[in-house]
């Protein structure tokens, strides 16, 4: 049985809680005891409301896909999240968290990003609501995501590349964590997906709930019915999924598709499928599945994709997956550059290539002509030019 | 079990203890560095488990597990390397690692190699008490290990007295709130307030403590402290660790 | 008296008309013809309306800023066409021309560019709607709006270099219409402004009228005034600003204000500040203000923002400005550098550097604290990080 | 201004005229162009007024507009030379230019100084017959020059009819829906049905004859031809225009 609120205790099932150190008990304890109240204030929903709609340019469009639909033999529907200020979903999150963050008295935020969206986003959220801001970056990242970098820095935040490991996401995480630890009095640190310890999880899926509860309504003024019999959406740590799938969570016909990133393929070293290889750990203060060695090493994830480039996965995925409440393919970097391709050369929409890795799901099912698919496109692919400019043209 | 918190409490204001990367900078130097430290002025001794990702240290203690890690370094490792010592340490030594890296050896299976390597003594920073108390205690206390907490100059009264009604060793005071290695000074108010508590277990500071003058100011303030990327850093630049550890800790403790 | 619709026989009081060679004639008098028809036919508009919501992501916000309200001591609202698909208004006008096109039988399209959004736009529109698309860019604008060429080609779109004069919009411009004269038979050709022969400067300022019909609506819902005291826009060859205009253009309350690029300013030979510096003549087949010597040789313009380096304007603007029905203010390329600085400062929004032009009006004007001054942010700021990052950084 | 029409149907299906770009390659080019071609066996000769943005040409003409102006080409000077030459030209030429020279001259400064110079029509592609009808006719009318008007062979019989109504040298029919240059083929079905309507004026082909056999295959149809890009490419070319303009007329012509 599917049910909305999966959490409990800040758990979902066995997997979530909150595995930090003691130093930032307190900073994890005041959110968890603060969040659901503040964002359910008033005050808060007028403000966040307000943004979403006039400054991010909420709802966005739910758009009806002729070319894809014909192709594919289904109705096939696509969630604009790449419309939104700063080009994808994570403006939701980042938005939410930084009016949050203001109200709970903070000053300074802090913030690790992969493809630069969710910090472009949070430094945005940041300038916006006057708040100073740090966002750490794996030093690979910032060369291969240039035009966000130049983006957060004009913006003013103030970029710290990640110097360890594979110089990626999971890196950029653990010294954004380590810095908050070391200015844990006026700092929040906005995480930008559904990984982290407790509140994050469900702080985030919330923020991002907007997207289902969007294509919710617009489905049922586009097609009568209000719940689709797909929901399909890429998954780094599983924000955009979780956002989209939320609202479907205790849906009996819509079934639930994760894409993760298989990078060059399962079977090699390298890969971010962490649900296709991964096994149960602790990463970034939660239980859920991760890349590991047998030594339980975090072993180093590979994506041609920035933002999908992580070895862990929300807690709410692992619980979906082992609870087969949602479906995990696994996506080539191949198969996503073919997927991006199509929808380029059909609708005219360049897709961030984490999206991209949503839409090459469609080849992989078998429809029927009268099931209705709604594919997250979770942002736009302005930022992937160059990989795109390799390999498409 | 009672032998770390006893000889902590008999050398109250005087502990000094050393935090090291095993496995660093050799896969072999865990064995050595213990044996040298063993016959050192050190009161007890830390030992790091390497891990990919450990959220609450500095640079210093990061790079030293990376290089741990490169030199082939693993927990099944360092407990052979425990074992082969362990007859001839007469000092206390302790462990200290990330969840994750128990999780993937086996709760039950860390808990029984502790006990079988003499470890009496374990440091998770990123086990929560709650989740001690419900997935690792009976396996702990089957085995005779004990948990050491780390508490900061921001933990609660309540907490802090939690804490050490579930502790047997010592208390592991953050300095600040900082990641290991960090030059943050030492908030001497907050820490009195703690040690005023009256609390059963002894109060060791860490995170920051660099030099003597550090080490004179914790055992000012507490029972003692531990010094771990300080104590690395010198390892790292010593051509010869029988002459440099020993050094190290006598200027330190003043001996 | 200001009147909505101020064309008559295809010329705003004495601007406008259609000089063209007799090569194009049966091409502009088919769409003279059939232009209004078209457009106002129920298939039209149901398609039309239906992309514009769903595709491309309309209506865009009215977004109100309280820094700058603050700042400038008026109620300042920003109109955010930079959250159209594609990232500018230039979609408006190329997916309403690329569906007429087709609706008349054309199955190629021919397009120039400056900033590359109208290339981008028509690229767009081109793909979804199944044309074949050409289009003709400056040399000097390829180098400098080096994004937008990728985006073009990735859709598909044969981008050529446009190698005289100054190698930018004007000069794609000849070589666009060149194009349309050897090609006239099967080939649309969708101009990116308000200019060149009727119908097109009537044809593009309806499809950008949704902007102004939008800020009406919202702007009632958000103040209860459904006219502002100003709205200010950017004026390349001037399609936002028509667009912006539209609605207001008899209105007794509402001052229009437009934005030239000045360049290095109106009294050096770098600048593209058409009105303030130009005299009558024909551009592009009409009959408007432009940049020309003593000879009627048509000068060279220079502006730091490509969708402005144009030495032409729209007929109507021509007919607004000689009529004192808006006024148009010359802008530099350092005060909108200047204002862009400010609006990514102060509302976390880069703005296309054509936009800039706008918000630099601010500064130049005296208001009282209850005006409305709705500004049009006419696109976003990706094309332009190079200039941002040389200058603003 | 009866001359040039009279001398077109008098050479019914013979006629050569050329295009060339004043001021190219050199600005005193004009004059030394115009009589070599006055003492060639060309029948009437177009002169190209440089304009910064030519749509309906090609590159070859566009470019030696540019190269006209950049050395220093102006209408004023264009009239000074013509001024200077018209006593010595037997041959009709006329003039070619954009809309935009003629109205910075001034639209009647511009047929006073036409009608001055010896021009008697004018070609302005980009000056539709409406308007040429309400701007100009009053003042073209009084200084006796009178306008070529272009068509295609797409244009409308009835709109064909209109303008050889008001032509009173020949129609201009461009051989393709092309700008000036352009290799596309003749459209010969087409340009039949137009030469077939019974028009008063002589019809010229133009716009992409280039060798003599576009325009004998233009004479075939209509009453002659304009090569205009082929000649200033030939020009561009030439070291010696006093013996290769004759050669290249004669070779076209076959004379
Ligand atoms: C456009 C886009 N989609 C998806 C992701 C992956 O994150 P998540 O799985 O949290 O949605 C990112 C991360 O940067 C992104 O930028
Ligand atoms: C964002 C943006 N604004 C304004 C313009 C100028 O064009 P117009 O004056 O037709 O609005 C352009 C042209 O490329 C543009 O890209």
């Amino acid at each position: 049985m599917k049910s909305y609120t999966l959490i409990s205790n800040g758990y979902y099932g066995k997997f979530g809680g909150a595995y930090i150190p003691e130093l930032l008990f307190n900073n994890v304890d005041e959110l968890q005891k603060s969040y659901k109240k503040i964002i359910a204030s008033a005050e808060f929903q007028k403000k966040f409301k307000g943004l979403l709609k006039d400054y991010v340019g909420r709802p966005t469009p739910l758009y009806y896909s002729e070319a894809l639909s014909e192709k594919y033999k289904a109705r096939i529907f696509m969630k604009r999240e790449d419309l939104n200020h700063t080009g994808a979903h994570k403006i939701n999150n980042a938005l939410g968290q930084a009016l949050l963050a203001k109200m709970m008295g903070k000053q300074k935020i802090v913030a690790e990003t992969g493809a630069g969206q969710h910090g472009v986003a949070t430094a945005t959220a940041c300038t916006l609501l006057g708040l100073s801001c740090v966002v750490f970056m794996g030093e690979t990242d910032i060369a291969r995501q240039a035009p966000n970098v130049a983006r957060m820095k004009m913006l003013g935040a103030t970029v710290i590349p990640s110097l360890s490991g594979t110089k990626t996401l999971k890196d950029a995480t653990n010294d954004a964590i380590r810095y908050w630890i070391n200015h844990a009095a006026d700092t929040h640190y906005i995480i930008g997906s559904v990984v982290g310890p407790h509140p994050y999880p469900d702080m985030v899926t919330r923020f991002q709930s907007i997207i289902s509860k969007e294509i919710k309504i617009q489905l049922r003024k586009q097609t009568g019915e209000s719940e689709p019999d797909y929901v399909i959406a890429c998954v780094g740590g599983g924000s955009n999924a979780a956002g989209a799938f939320y609202h479907f969570l205790n849906s009996k016909k819509t079934k639930l598709v994760g894409a993760e990133a298989a990078g060059k393929g399962v079977h090699t070293h390298e890969t971010a499928a962490t649900l296709t290889i991964g096994s149960v750990g602790i990463i970034h203060g939660a239980k859920t599945y991760l890349m590991q060695n047998g030594d339980g090493q975090i072993t180093e994830p590979y994506s041609i994709s920035a933002g999908l480039d992580y070895p862990g996965i929300g807690p709410l995925h692992a619980f979906l997956h082992e609870s087969k409440q949602a479906t995990y393919l696994a996506i080539t970097d191949l198969e996503a550059l073919a997927a991006a391709r199509e929808l380029i050369h059909l609708d005219g929409i360049i897709p961030a290539l984490e999206s991209a890795h949503a839409f090459a799901v469609l080849p992989k099912m078998k429809f029927r002509p009268t099931d209705i698919v709604v594919i997250n496109l979770s942002g736009r692919g302005d930022k992937d030019m160059e990989a795109y400019l390799k390999f498409i043209l | 079990m009672k032998t770390l918190q006893e000889a902590i409490l008999r050398n109250r204001h005087n502990n000094l203890s050393v935090f090291f990367t095993a496995g660093f900078p050799q896969a072999g130097s865990t064995t050595e560095i213990l044996g040298i430290l063993n016959d050192s002025a050190v009161d007890f001794i830390e030992v790091g488990i390497p891990f990919s990702d450990p959220l609450a240290d500095g640079p210093v203690i990061q790079r030293s597990g990376t290089q741990a890690l490169r030199n082939g370094m693993s927990l099944e490792l360092l407990f052979t390397q425990l074992g082969e010592v362990r007859n001839t340490l007469t000092k206390p030594y302790l462990l200290m690692g990330y969840l994750n890296s128990l999780l993937a050896f086996g709760i039950e299976a860390f808990y029984r190699k502790c006990s079988e390597s003499g470890i009496h003594h374990i440091i998770i920073p990123d086990l929560p008490v709650n989740e001690f108390l419900k997935e690792h205690k009976a396996f702990a206390d089957h085995y005779e290990v004990s948990p050491v907490f780390l508490v900061t100059p921001d933990t609660s009264a309540k907490r802090i007295h939690e804490i050490d009604k579930i502790s047997k060793a010592f208390i592991y005071l953050v300095s600040g709130n900082t990641t290991t290695g960090n030059q943050s000074s030492i908030q001497t108010e907050a820490i009195r307030k703690i040690t005023g508590m009256k609390l059963k277990n002894p109060v060791i500071i860490g995170f920051g403590i660099k030099d003597r003058e550090d080490y004179l100011q914790a055992c000012s303030l507490a029972d003692g402290a531990i010094i771990g990327s300080a104590f690395i850093a010198m390892i790292a630049e010593s051509k010869n660790l029988q002459k440099d550890i020993p050094g190290f800790i006598s200027q330190i403790k003043g001996s």
